[in-house]
C-alpha cells in the first residue's frame, strides 16, 4: 500500500499542476505558486517508504506485463539519497529566479518518480519504463529555460538519449529472451545467454550515455549549465546514478570477464584523467562541477570494471560503488545548490563558503568526511586487483591520482565561485537550513551505511593517523599545487594569458561534441538528398505504371472507321463467308 | 440434277447477291431493294425445299407466304424511315 | 399448380391491349397505355410466380396440334428467369414513361411498347423455330419504331438498326430453312434430337451465331448499337439494352446448347465466339472510357457486357455453374442497365444534357439518381454485394472447373474496366468546391428518381438474397441436356 | 479464433451490422438541415454497437461463439460469427467510430453535404464490422469490396480536383487488390469448397497444401497480395499518402483504423485461421510476407522522414506501423502473434489521436505543414499534449501502448528464430523518434522571437483552445493510449484479449 | 414431280439471276426500281413453276404491286449524293459474297432427302381443319399462331410508319376528270377480284393475304384518283387496321375459354371460322398496306 502512495502522491501533484491550466487565470496562478512552494512535500511518502518498507518484492499484475518493485541492498540507500536530493531541489525551486517554477517542479517530480522507479525496479520492463521516462523528463529539465544554448544542449541530449535508448531496448529484449525477466535472475540469464558479448556491449553503450563514460559524456557539460540549478543538481546527483544501477543489475559479475573488465576500467580511467584538464580550463562553476561528475563517475566505472574482471571482489565492489554513489550524489547536489545559495540565497558569504568547502572536501575524500569513508571502502574493495595495461601498477595506486585530479577541479571551482558576485534576496529560511544540514550530515549517514554492510565493505577507524595520511596525501598535494598555480596566475607575467584565466574558449564545454555536430549535420544533408532522390524515383515508377493510353486511342480510331456502314457490312460478309466456308469444309468431322 | 436442285442452288446465289448489294451500297433506297432481293433468295430456298417431292409440302409454302408479308411490311417501314433520313439530310445541306 | 395454358396469353394479351390503346385518341393514350402495360405486368408476374412455385417446365401445343404439325410454347427455368426480368424492367419502364412523356417519345410510344413486350414474351416462351423468327421480326420492328420516336435525328440510327435486324433475321431464316430441309420438323426439342453433327448442323449453328450476333451487337457487328441506343428516348434505350438484346441472347443460347455438341467444328465456333466476346469486353470498356456523353458510355457498356454473353457459350458448355452464371448475368445486366439508362434519362431531364462536363453538382441535387447510377455500375462490374457479383462468381467457378484461366483474366479485367467508367460517371457528378449553390436544375418529378433507384436497390437485394433464384436456374434440364 | 467452442445460433451478429446499416439508410434520406436527427441517429448507432461489444466480450472470451448464416449461392452461404478475434476488431472499430463521429460532427459544422458524408460514414463502419464478423472467406470478400466502394465517396467528399484524383488512385489500388483477392477466393472455393475460418487453420486447406503445394502457394499468394493492398505493404502502399486528401475525420477513421486495419485483419485471418501457421510456413508464404513487412517498416519510416506535410508524414508512418502487424502475423511464435494482434488496436488508437490533432491544427490554426508548427503547443496545450502522447506511443516508449505491442513483437521475433526482426524494430523505433520528436519538439518550442509577428493573433483566450466536440476525442483517445499501455496486464485489456486469441491459433 | 430441266426452266432461272444482279448493280434509282419490278414478276413465275401457285399470286400482288407502288412513290425524293466509296470494301465484299455462295451451295447440296413426314401429317389431318387447300389449312389452322403474329407484324408496321411520318399526309387529293373515270372503271373490278380471291382461298390457291393486297391496291388507286374518304384517316381508318388482329385474338380467347384450347377450331364450325377470319384479315391488311403507302407520301408540295 505504501508503494502506491509513494508513487501516486507526486504524480497526483503533477496532475493537479497540469490541470491548473483549465482554471481561470488568477486561481491558476495561486494554485501553481502554492504547488511549487510546497513541492518538496512530494518526496516525503517515498522517504517514509524507504525507511519502513521491508525488502520483499511487491508486484502489480495488471500493470504493464506485471510490474514489480523491491527495496534490496542496492535500491534502499540510493532511494534514500534520491529522496533527500529531490526534496532539497524541489525546495530550492520557488523564488529562485527561474521562470515557470510550477512547470519545473512538476518535471522534477516526474523525474523523481521515474528515478525512484529505476532504483526500486525488480523486473526488467519496469526498469526500462522508468529509465525511459526519466531520460525524456530529463530532456524537459534541460530545455526548460528555452534559451538558445539550452535548446542546443537539449537537442544533443535528446539525440544521445534516443541512441542510448535504442541500445538499452535491444539489450533488454535480448536479456528477456534469455529468461532474465526478473532482475534477480537477469545477471545469471545474461551470463548464460548465447549472445553474451553483444548484451554487455549494448549495456556499456546504453548506460554509458547516462553515466557519462568518456566518448558518450559530451552532453553532460552542455546540459548542466543550461538546466536551472536545482535541475542540474538532480541531474548530476541522482539521474546519472541510473546508468550505474543499470550496470549493477545486469552485468554478469559471476564469471571473470577480463576483456570487458579491462575495457570498462580503461574508459573509466580515461574519463577520470581527461575530465580534469578540460574542467580546469572552464570558468563557469557548473561546467567545472559537470567535469568533476564525469571524473567521479569514471571512478565508479573503475569499480564496475574490477567487479567484472575479478569475480571474488564483485560483492565488495558493488557495495563500495553504492556507498560511493550515495556520497557523491549528496555532495555533488549540495555543491550545485551551493551555487544557487551563493547567487541568490539570503545567507552571507562566509557560512555558504564554509559549508561548500565541507562538501568539497568530502568529495575529495578528506578525513572526517563521507568521501573519506567511501574512498577507503572503494580502495579496500579494489584490493590487489591488477590493471594489466599499466604495466603492473595495481589499481590501488592509480586511484589516488584520480583523487588528485578532483582536488584540482574543486580548487578551480572554489576560485571561480569566490570571484562570482552575489545578489542575496529574502528567500525562505527553512531550505537554507536544510541545505546546511545536508552539507554536513552525509559523513554520518555514509559511515553508518558502510558499516551496516560490515562483512563486505570495511570502514576505516576514524581517528587512526596512519590511514589519514594514506588517504589524504593526494588532497594535500592537490591543495599545494592549486595554491601555487593561483599565486603564479596572479603574477603580472601571466596576467592576460588565456591558460591562467581561461574563459572556456580553448576547450569549449562538451569538447568532442562540436566535431560530432558537424559530422551529424553533414550526414543529415546527405540523408535528405538521398530521400529526395528516393522520392523522385518512386514518382516516376508510378508514372510509368499508368496504362498505355495509345491502345485506347487506337481502339477509338478503329471504332470511327467501323461506324461506316460499308465497313461493318464488309466485316459481316467476310464472317458469313468464313462461317459457311468452315461449315462446308469440315463440318462433316464428328 | 433436277430443276429443284438447281433452284436450291439459285436460292443462296440470289440471297448472297442481295446481301452483298445491301451491305455495300450507300444509297438507302437501293439498299432496301437489295434487301428485298435477298429475302426473295431465302424464299426461293424454302420453296425449293418444298418442291423436292411430287406433292409440294404446304408447310414451307405457308412459311414463305408469311415471310413475304413480313418483308412487305418491313419495306414499308424502311421506306418511311429512309424518306425521313433523306429529308433530314436535305435540311442539313440547306442550312 | 400447372397452368401451361397461360403461356399464349403472355403474347396475345399485350397484342390485344396494344390494338385497343392504338384506338384511344392521342390525349388520354398515356393513361390507357399505362393501364394496359400494368395489366400485362400483372399477368407476367403471375405466370412467373406460378412457374417458380411449380419449378418444372411447361409445354403447350397451340391450336391443339402436337409438335411437328402445330406450334408449341415451352417455358423452363431459363425462360422463367428471362420472363421475370422482362416483367420487372417492363413495369419499371411503364411507370417511368407514364411519369414523363418526353422521355418516352410521346403518345405513339404505348402501342409500340405493348407490341414489343408481346414479342419479347413470345421469344422467351417460343418452342418453334419459325415462330421464333416471326417473334424476332415483331420485336425488331417495334424496337426500330420506338427508336425512331427519338426525334428527327433518330431516323438514321433507327434505319440502320432495322437493316441490321432484318439481315440478322434473314440469316436466321436461312438456318430455319436448312433445319426444315434436314429434319422435316420445326420444333426445337425435336430438332435437337433429330440433327446429327455434319456440315448442315455446323452451318445452322454458324448462321444462328451470325444472325443473333448481329441482333445482339456482338463485337464485330456492334457498330449500330452505340449509335441507336443513345438516339432513342431514355425509356426506350433502357428497354433496348436491358431486354431487346436479351431476345437475341436467349435464341442463340437455346439453339447453341440444343444443337452444339462435342463436334470439333462447333467447338471451334465456340472458341471464335469466345474470342470475339473477350475483345468486345475490352473494346466496349475502352470506348466507354473515352466517350464523354452519359448515354454513349452506357451503350458501349452494353457492347462490353454482350461480350460476356458470348463467353458464356464456351464457359457453360457442360458446367452447371457456367450456365446459371450466364443466366444470372443476363438478369443482373438487365436490371443494372435499365437502372443506368433510366438514371441517365432523369439526369438529362434535370440538366438538359447528358454531357459529362455539364453534370457537376448532380450528386447533391439528385442524389438518388446518382446513387442508382453508381450502384448499377457496381453491379455491372460484378463487385459484391450486388447481383452482378453472384453472376461473376458462378462464371469464375465454371472457368476454374474447366481450367480456362484466360476467361478468368477477361472476367476480372472486364470488371475493373466497367468500374472505371462508372467511377468516371459518378466523379463527373461531384460538385466543384464552392459552387454548392449551383443553379437548381429543372424540377425533376420524384418518380423519375425513384424508379431507377429501386431497380438499383433490387440488384443489391438480389445480390444478397440470390440463393432462390440461382437454384431455380441452376439445374435446367431441357436445354442443357448433354455434355 | 478460439477453438471448437460451443456455437449457438443467434441473430446478434446481424443486429450488430444493423446498428450502423439502419442509421446509414435513414441518414441518406435526411435533409441537410436536420442536424439534430442526424446527430442522434449517429450517436445511437455508435453507442448501440459499443453496447453490443461490451455485452459480448465476457461470453466470447469464456469460449462460446454466436453464429448466423444465410444461403447465398448453391453450395456457398454467407456466415457471420462472433469469435474472440472478430470481437477484438469490432471493439476497436466500434469504439473509434463513436469517438470519430463526435469529432466529425464538430469538424463538419456548417459544411455542405453532411447527410451524404454521415451516410457513407456509417456504411463504412458496417463494412468494417462485416469484415470482422465474417465467418468464411466469401463473406469476408463481400464486405472487403463493400468497404472499398463505400470509402470512395468519403475520400472524394470535398470534390476538389486533387480530392477526386486522390480518390481515383485510391480506387485503382484497392479495386486491383479486390480483384486479386476475388481470384484467390474463387480458386480456393473451387478446389476446396466453401471454407470457414477455424483457429489453427482449416483441415481441408491443409491437405490441399499437402497434395498440391504449388496451387496452394499460388492461392495463398493471391489472397495475401489482395490483403496487402489495403494493408499498404510496400509495393502496393502508394494510395495511402495520396488518399490523405480526404477530410480529417475520414483520414482518421479510414486510414488509421477501418481500411488499413481491414487489410491487416485479413492477413492475420488468412495466415492463422485459413492456412494455419504451420501450413503457411511450409508453403513459404510466411518468410516472404515477413520480408516484405520488414522492408515496409523501414521504408515507410524513411519516407515519413522526408515529408513536410503533417498528414503525409502520418500516412507514411501508418504504412510503416501497419507492417508490424503483418510482420507479427508472419512470425511463428505466440508472443509475436499476440503482439501483432494488440498492435492492431494500439496503432489504431494512437494513429487516430494523431490524425485528430492534425485535423485540429488544420481546422483551428490553419496549419498543415510541420515547418509551421512552431510553438503551436503553447497555444493549444491539450491538443499538443494529446499529440505528444500519441507520438511518444508510436515511438514505443514503455508506459504507452506502443511499447506494449513492440516488446512482444521483438521477443516473438527472436523466439521464431528470425533474428533480423530485432534490428528492424530497433531501427524503426529510432526512425520513429527521428520523425516524431522534431514535430513534438517544434510543438512545444517557446515562441521563437523572430516569428513573433508572423504568428496569427491568438483569438481572445477562450477557456478551451478548440470547439469541445473537436477537442475531447483526441484527449480521450490519448488517455486510452496511456491506459492501454499502463493497464496492459488486465485480463480484458487489449493485450489480455490478444494473448487469449493468439493462444488459440497454436492449439 | 422431278422435272428435268426444260428450256423454259433454264431461261427462267437465268432470267431471275440476271434480274437480281441488275437490280443491285444499276446505279440510278429509277432504273433499279424498274429492274426490281421485273425481278418480282420473274420470281412470281418461278414460284408458279415450283408448283406454289398461291405464293406466286401473293408475290405478284404484294411483291410486285404494293412494294412496287411504295418504291415508285419513294422515287419522288431526290437521290442524295453518294458518300465517297471505299474501294477495298467493294472488292472484299464481292469476293466474300462469292465464297459464301459457294459454301452455301456446298452445304445445301449435302442436305439429306426430304422425310416428307409433315406433308403426310397435313394430308391426314386436313379433313378436320375445315379448309381443303393445304396451305390455307396450315396457315389458318395448324400454324394459326404464326398468321396471328404476322398480322401483328403488319399492325406494328402500320403503327411504325404512322409514328415516323410527320402528320401532314392525311389530306384529300383533288384529281382531274380522266383519273376519275379510270377509277370508276377499275375500282369495281379490283373489288370483285378481291372478293373472289378471298372465297377461292379455302379450296384453290388464294386467300386472305392476296385479297388483302388487292384491297390495299384498290384503296391506293381510289386515294390517288381523289375519291373521297379513301384516305384511311380518322377513327374508322384506325379501327379497320386493328380489326383483323383483334378479331383473331378474340377468337383465340374464346376458344381458350369456351372451346378445348387456344385456337382449337372445332370440326363443325372450322371452315366458317376460317372464312370469317380471312375476310377480316383481308380488310385489315388492305387498309394497313394503304395506310403505310399513304404515310410515306408527303405534301404534294415536296420536290418532284
Amino acid at each position: 500500500m505504501m508503494w502506491w502512495i509513494a508513487a501516486g502522491w507526486p504524480l497526483l501533484l503533477v496532475a493537479v499542476l497540469m490541470a491548473s491550466g483549465l482554471l481561470p487565470r488568477d486561481a491558476a496562478e495561486r494554485l501553481r505558486d502554492r504547488g511549487s512552494r510546497f513541492g518538496w512535500v512530494a518526496v516525503v511518502p517515498a522517504g517514509i517508504l524507504c525507511a519502513t518498507a521491508g525488502s520483499e518484492t511487491v508486484t502489480v499484475p495488471w500493470m504493464l506485463f506485471g510490474t514489480s518493485v523491491a527495496l534490496d541492498a542496492i535500491a534502499r540507500p540510493l532511494l534514500a539519497m534520491a529522496v533527500v536530493l529531490y526534496g532539497l531541489a524541489l525546495a530550492f525551486i520557488p523564488r529562485s529566479g527561474t521562470e515557470r517554477p510550477a512547470l519545473l517542479s512538476g518535471l522534477v517530480m516526474v523525474c523523481f518518480v521515474a528515478n525512484a522507479g529505476v532504483f526500486a525496479a525488480a523486473d526488467l520492463i519496469t526498469f526500462y519504463l522508468c529509465f525511459t521516462v526519466m531520460s525524456f523528463a530529463g530532456y524537459g529539465l534541460v530545455v526548460h529555460s528555452g534559451s538558445r544554448p539550452a535548446r542546443r544542449a537539449g537537442r544533443i541530449y535528446l539525440v544521445m538519449t534516443v541512441l542510448g535508448e535504442g541500445a538499452v531496448l535491444s539489450a533488454m529484449v535480448l536479456i528477456a529472451r534469455a529468461g532474465g525477466l526478473r532482475l534477480g535472475e537477469s545477471a545469471a540469464a545474461v551470463a548464460g545467454s548465447p549472445d553474451r558479448d553483444l548484451i554487455i556491449g549494448l549495456l556499456l553503450l546504453g548506460f554509458g550515455v547516462k553515466a557519462g563514460t568518456v566518448p558518450l559524456h559530451v552532453w553532460l557539460p552542455l546540459a548542466h549549465p543550461a538546466a536551472p540549478t536545482p535541475a542540474s543538481a538532480v541531474l548530476s546527483g541522482a539521474m546519472i546514478k541510473a546508468g550505474l544501477v543499470g550496470w549493477l543489475r545486469f552485468l554478469p559479475f559471476g564469471e571473470s570477464e577480463i576483456g570487458w573488465g579491462t575495457a570498462f576500467m580503461a574508459l573509466a580511467l580515461l574519463g577520470g584523467f581527461l575530465a580534469v584538464p578540460a574542467g580546469l580550463l572552464q570558468d563557469d562553476p557548473k561546467v567545472v562541477l559537470a567535469y568533476s561528475s564525469i571524473s567521479q563517475m569514471g571512478f565508479l566505472a573503475v569499480l564496475i570494471g574490477v567487479a567484472l574482471a575479478v569475480p571474488e571482489a564483485a560483492g565488495a565492489c558493488t557495495i563500495a560503488a553504492v556507498v560511493y554513489a550515495v556520497h557523491h550524489g549528496l555532495a555533488k547536489g549540495v555543491l550545485f545548490l551551493g551555487v544557487q545559495m551563493w547567487d541568490v540565497e539570503r545567507w552571507r558569504r562566509w557560512p555558504v563558503a564554509v559549508l561548500m568547502a565541507v562538501a568539497g572536501l568530502s568529495i575529495i575524500g578528506a578525513p572526517l568526511t563521507g568521501g573519506y569513508v567511501a574512498k577507503y571502502g572503494a580502495k579496500e574493495a579494489v584490493g590487489a586487483a591488477m590493471f594489466p595495461a599499466t604495466g603492473g601498477a595495481s589499481l590501488a595506486e592509480v586511484l589516488p591520482w584520480v583523487g588528485l585530479g578532483s582536488t584540482l577541479l574543486l580548487a578551480r571551482f572554489a576560485v571561480v565561485m569566490w570571484r562570482r558576485d552575489r545578489a542575496p534576496s529574502p528567500t525562505p529560511i527553512t531550505r537554507d537550513i536544510a541545505w546546511a544540514i545536508v552539507a554536513v550530515a552525509p559523513v554520518g549517514a555514509v559511515g553508518w551505511l558502510a558499516s551496516s554492510h560490515e562483512p563486505l565493505s570495511t570502514t576505516p577507524d576514524w581517528f587512526d593517523p596512519g590511514t589519514w595520511v594514506a588517504q589524504s596525501w593526494p588532497l594535500l598535494v592537490g591543495l599545494v599545487l592549486a595554491v601555487g598555480a593561483a599565486r603564479i596566475a596572479r603574477g603580472p607575467r601571466w596576467k592576460d594569458s588565456r591558460i591562467a584565466h581561461p574563459h572556456g574558449d580553448i576547450v569549449p564545454p562538451g569538447d568532442v561534441v562540436t566535431l560530432e555536430e558537424r559530422l551529424v549535420s553533414r550526414a543529415g544533408v546527405g540523408l535528405r538528398a538521398a530521400l529526395h532522390r528516393l522520392e523522385g524515383l518512386a514518382t516516376d515508377i508510378r508514372a510509368r505504371l499508368t496504362p498505355p493510353v495509345s491502345l485506347v486511342a487506337a481502339v477509338a480510331r478503329a471504332q470511327r472507321s467501323f461506324s461506316a456502314w460499308e465497313v461493318s457490312g464488309t466485316v459481316l460478309l467476310v464472317l458469313i463467308a468464313a462461317a459457311l466456308g468452315w461449315a462446308a469444309v469440315n463440318g462433316g468431322g464428328a | 440434277m433436277t430443276f429443284v436442285d438447281l433452284a436450291l442452288l439459285a436460292g443462296p446465289a440470289i440471297m448472297m447477291i442481295g446481301l452483298v448489294g445491301h451491305l455495300l451500297i450507300g444509297d438507302l433506297l437501293r439498299r432496301i431493294i437489295a434487301l428485298n432481293v435477298a429475302s426473295g433468295g431465302v424464299m426461293l430456298v424454302l420453296l425449293a425445299v418444298a418442291a423436292r417431292e411430287d406433292v409440294p409440302d404446304p408447310v414451307p409454302q405457308a412459311l414463305v407466304l408469311t415471310g413475304i408479308v413480313i418483308m412487305a411490311a418491313v419495306t414499308g417501314v424502311a421506306l418511311a424511315l429512309a424518306r425521313r433520313v433523306d429529308a433530314v439530310s436535305d435540311e442539313s445541306e440547306d442550312r | 399448380m400447372r397452368y401451361p395454358a397461360l403461356l399464349p396469353a403472355l403474347v396475345l394479351l399485350p397484342l390485344l391491349l396494344s390494338a385497343m390503346v392504338a384506338l384511344v385518341p392521342r390525349g388520354p393514350r398515356r393513361l390507357a397505355g399505362a393501364a394496359a402495360s400494368s395489366i400485362t405486368g400483372v399477368l407476367g408476374s403471375a405466370v412467373v410466380l406460378a412457374l417458380m412455385i411449380d419449378g418444372g417446365s411447361w409445354e403447350f401445343a397451340l391450336a391443339g396440334w402436337e409438335a411437328p404439325l402445330g406450334i408449341t410454347l415451352q417455358a423452363d427455368g431459363t425462360s422463367t428467369a428471362f420472363l421475370a426480368l422482362m416483367t420487372v424492367v417492363g413495369v419499371a419502364v411503364t411507370v417511368y414513361a407514364a411519369a414523363e412523356p418526353r422521355l418516352a417519345g410521346g403518345p405513339d410510344f404505348w402501342p409500340l411498347w405493348l407490341v414489343l413486350w408481346a414479342g419479347l414474351n413470345g421469344v422467351v416462351v417460343a418452342g418453334d423455330l419459325f415462330n421464333i423468327y416471326v417473334m424476332l421480326e415483331l420485336v425488331t420492328l417495334a424496337a426500330v419504331a420506338l427508336v425512331a420516336l427519338g426525334g428527327r435525328s433518330a431516323a438514321a440510327p433507327a434505319l440502320r438498326y432495322l437493316f441490321v435486324g432484318v439481315v440478322g433475321s434473314l440469316l436466321f431464316l436461312l438456318a430455319v430453312a436448312l433445319v426444315y430441309a434436314e429434319t422435316g420438323t420445326l420444333d426445337l426439342l425435336q430438332v435437337t434430337a433429330a440433327l446429327e453433327p455434319g456440315p448442315v448442323l455446323t452451318a445452322i449453328v454458324a448462321l444462328t451465331l451470325l444472325g443473333m450476333g448481329a441482333k445482339m451487337a456482338l463485337f464485330p457487328l456492334h457498330a449500330w448499337l452505340p449509335v441507336a441506343h443513345p438516339a432513342a428516348p431514355a425509356a426506350v434505350s433502357a428497354v433496348l439494352s436491358a431486354l431487346v438484346i436479351k431476345a437475341g441472347v436467349i435464341v442463340l443460347w437455346r439453339i447453341w446448347f440444343g444443337l452444339a455438341d462435342d463436334a470439333t467444328a462447333v467447338r471451334a465456333l465456340g472458341v471464335v465466339a469466345g474470342i470475339a466476346g473477350a475483345v468486345a469486353v475490352f473494346w466496349g470498356g475502352a470506348m466507354a472510357l473515352r466517350s464523354s456523353r452519359l448515354k454513349q458510355i452506357i451503350a458501349y457498356s452494353t457492347v462490353a457486357q454482350v461480350g460476356y454473353f458470348a463467353i458464356v457459350l464456351t464457359l457453360a458448355d457442360g458446367s452447371a455453374a457456367g450456365w446459371s452464371g450466364g443466366v444470372v448475368l443476363v438478369l443482373a445486366h438487365g436490371l443494372a442497365k435499365a437502372a443506368m439508362f433510366l438514371a441517365a434519362g432523369t439526369l438529362a431531364v434535370a440538366y438538359g444534357t447528358d454531357r459529362l462536363s455539364h453534370l457537376h453538382g448532380a450528386i447533391t441535387h439528385t442524389p438518388m439518381t446518382v446513387a442508382a447510377l453508381g450502384i448499377a455500375g457496381i453491379s455491372l462490374a460484378g463487385l459484391p454485394p450486388t447481383f452482378g457479383f453472384v453472376a461473376k462468381w458462378q462464371l469464375l467457378m465454371a472457368a476454374i472447373e474447366q481450367g480456362a484461366w484466360w476467361w478468368i483474366g477477361v472476367l476480372l479485367l472486364g470488371g475493373l474496366l466497367t468500374f472505371g467508367y462508372t467511377a468516371a460517371m459518378v466523379r463527373a457528378t461531384f460538385n466543384r468546391p464552392g459552387d454548392d449553390e449551383v443553379p437548381a436544375p429543372h424540377r425533376v418529378r420524384s418518380v423519375l428518381a425513384v424508379v431507377p433507384f429501386t431497380l438499383a436497390i433490387a440488384s443489391v437485394v438480389f445480390g444478397v438474397f440470390s440463393a432462390g433464384l440461382v437454384d431455380l436456374v441452376a439445374e435446367d434440364p431441357t436445354v442443357r441436356g448433354h455434355g | 479464433m478460439t477453438p471448437d467452442a460451443q456455437v449457438d445460433y443467434s441473430i446478434v451478429p446481424l443486429l450488430m451490422l444493423l446498428t450502423s446499416l439502419l442509421p446509414a439508410g435513414i441518414i441518406f434520406c435526411l435533409r441537410e438541415d436536420q442536424v439534430r436527427w442526424r446527430t442522434t441517429l449517429n450517436m445511437a448507432g455508435a453507442v448501440a454497437k459499443v453496447g453490443f461489444v461490451v455485452a459480448l466480450i465476457p461470453p466470447v472470451v469464456s469460449g462460446d461463439k454466436l453464429r448466423v448464416s444465410m444461403p447465398w449461392v448453391p453450395g456457398v452461404d454467407l456466415v457471420l460469427v462472433t469469435d474472440a478475434f472478430s470481437l477484438f476488431f469490432v471493439a476497436l472499430s466500434a469504439g473509434l467510430w463513436l469517438v470519430t463521429t463526435i469529432y466529425a460532427i464538430g469538424y463538419l459544422e456548417g459544411a455542405p453535404n453532411r447527410s451524404r458524408f454521415f451516410g457513407f460514414f456509417s456504411l463504412c463502419v458496417t463494412a468494417t464490422t462485416g469484415i470482422a464478423l465474417a465467418g468464411n472467406l466469401i463473406t469476408f470478400l463481400l464486405f472487403f469490396e463493400m468497404l472499398t466502394l463505400v470509402t470512395y465517396p468519403l475520400v472524394a467528399h470535398r470534390g476538389t480536383k486533387d480530392a477526386l484524383d486522390g480518390a481515383r488512385t485510391y480506387l485503382a489500388y484497392t479495386l486491383g487488390g479486390g480483384v486479386v483477392l476475388l481470384a484467390g477466393v474463387v480458386w480456393l472455393t473451387a478446389l476446396v469448397g466453401p471454407v470457414e475460418f477455424t483457429a489453427g487453420g482449416v483441415a481441408a486447406v491443409a491437405d490441399l497444401a499437402a497434395e498440391r503445394p504449388g496451387e496452394a502457394t499460388a492461392i495463398g499468394a493471391l489472397l495475401l497480395i489482395g490483403m496487402s493492398v489495403k494493408a499498404a505493404i510496400v509495393p502496393l502502399h502508394g494510395w495511402l499518402p495520396i488518399a490523405m486528401v480526404a477530410p480529417a475525420p475520414v483520414s482518421a477513421l479510414l486510414h488509421a483504423v477501418a481500411v488499413v486495419k481491414a487489410g491487416a485483419f485479413g492477413i492475420v485471418r488468412v495466415t492463422h485461421d485459413l492456412f494455419g501457421l504451420s501450413v503457411a510456413g511450409e508453403l513459404g508464404l510466411l518468410p516472404v510476407m515477413a520480408g516484405f513487412a520488414g522492408f515496409t517498416i523501414v521504408y515507410g519510416s524513411i519516407r515519413a522522414l522526408a515529408q513536410d506535410d503533417l498528414k503525409k508524414r502520418l500516412a507514411y508512418s501508418t504504412v510503416s506501423q501497419l507492417s508490424y502487424v503483418a510482420l507479427g502475423a508472419a512470425l511463428v511464435s505466440p508472443l509475436a502473434t499476440a503482439g501483432a494482434l494488440v498492435h492492431i488496436v494500439h496503432q489504431g488508437m494512437m494513429k487516430i489521436t494523431l490524425f485528430f490533432c492534425a485535423g485540429l491544427f488544420a481546422e483551428v490554426q490553419g496549419i498543415s505543414k510541420i515547418s509551421q508548427l512552431a510553438g503551436v503547443g503553447r497555444r493549444m496545450p491539450l491538443t499538443g499534449a494529446a499529440f505528444t502522447v500519441g507520438s511518444l506511443g508510436m515511438i514505443g516508449l514503455p508506459p504507452l501502448a506502443g511499447f506494449v505491442s513492440k516488446w512482444p513483437l521483438a521477443l516473438g521475433g527472436l523466439d521464431a528464430g528470425t533474428t533480423w526482426v530485432l534490428p528492424v524494430l530497433i531501427a524503426s523505433t529510432l526512425l520513429n523518434a527521428a520523425y516524431f520528436l522534431p514535430v513534438v519538439y517544434a510543438l512545444w518550442r517557446p515562441e521563437p522571437d523572430d516569428q513573433e509577428a508572423a504568428v496569427p493573433a491568438v483569438p481572445p483566450r477562450r477557456r478551451l483552445e478548440a470547439p469541445a466536440a473537436l477537442l475531447w476525442p483526441p484527449v480521450v483517445t490519448a488517455a486510452m493510449v496511456l491506459l492501454m499501455g499502463v493497464a496492459a496486464g488486465w485480463t480484458y485489456s487489449p493485450w489480455g484479449l490478444a494473448e487469449i486469441i493468439a493462444g488459440g491459433s497454436y492449439r | 414431280m422431278s422435272l428435268d430441266i426444260g428450256v423454259f426452266d433454264a431461261l427462267l432461272l437465268t432470267g431471275v439471276l440476271l434480274a437480281a444482279v441488275a437490280a443491285v448493280l444499276v446505279p440510278r434509282r429509277t432504273a433499279s426500281v424498274a429492274v426490281f419490278l421485273v425481278f418480282g414478276l420473274l420470281l412470281a413465275l418461278l414460284w408458279a413453276r415450283l408448283d406454289a401457285p398461291d405464293i406466286a399470286l401473293a408475290e405478284a400482288v404484294l411483291g410486285g404491286g404494293v412494294t412496287g407502288a411504295l418504291l415508285v412513290d419513294a422515287l419522288a425524293s431526290k437521290q442524295p449524293h453518294a458518300p465517297p466509296r471505299r474501294l477495298w470494301t467493294v472488292v472484299v465484299g464481292i469476293v466474300a459474297g462469292t465464297i459464301a455462295f459457294l459454301a452455301a451451295a456446298c452445304v445445301v447440296s449435302r442436305l439429306s432427302g426430304p422425310t416428307g413426314e409433315l406433308p403426310r401429317l397435313v394430308d391426314d389431318q386436313i379433313a378436320t381443319t375445315g379448309a381443303e387447300h393445304p396451305v390455307t389449312a396450315v396457315l389458318l389452322n395448324f400454324r394459326s399462331f404464326d398468321t396471328l403474329l404476322e398480322i401483328a407484324v403488319v399492325m406494328a408496321a402500320v403503327f411504325a410508319a404512322t409514328a415516323v411520318s410527320d402528320r401532314s399526309w392525311a389530306r384529300e387529293l383533288s384529281a382531274s376528270g380522266e383519273l376519275r373515270t379510270i377509277a370508276m372503271a377499275l375500282l369495281p373490278v379490283v373489288a370483285l377480284l378481291a372478293v373472289w380471291m378471298l372465297i377461292a382461298g379455302t379450296t384453290r390457291p388464294g386467300g386472305a393475304f392476296q385479297a388483302g393486297a388487292m384491297v390495299g391496291a384498290g384503296l391506293v388507286i381510289a386515294h390517288l384518283t381523289g375519291t373521297r374518304h379513301a384516305s384511311t384517316r380518322g377513327r374508322w381508318g384506325e379501327a379497320l387496321i386493328v380489326v383483323g388482329l383483334v378479331a383473331f385474338i378474340l377468337l383465340a380467347f374464346s376458344t381458350a375459354v369456351a372451346g378445348e384450347g387456344w385456337l382449337v377450331l372445332g370440326e363443325s364450325w372450322a371452315s366458317a371460322a376460317i372464312l370469317g377470319i380471312e375476310a377480316v384479315l383481308a380488310v385489315s391488311i388492305g387498309v394497313g398496306l394503304a395506310r403505310i403507302f399513304l404515310a410515306n407520301r408527303n405534301e404534294p408540295g415536296e420536290a418532284r
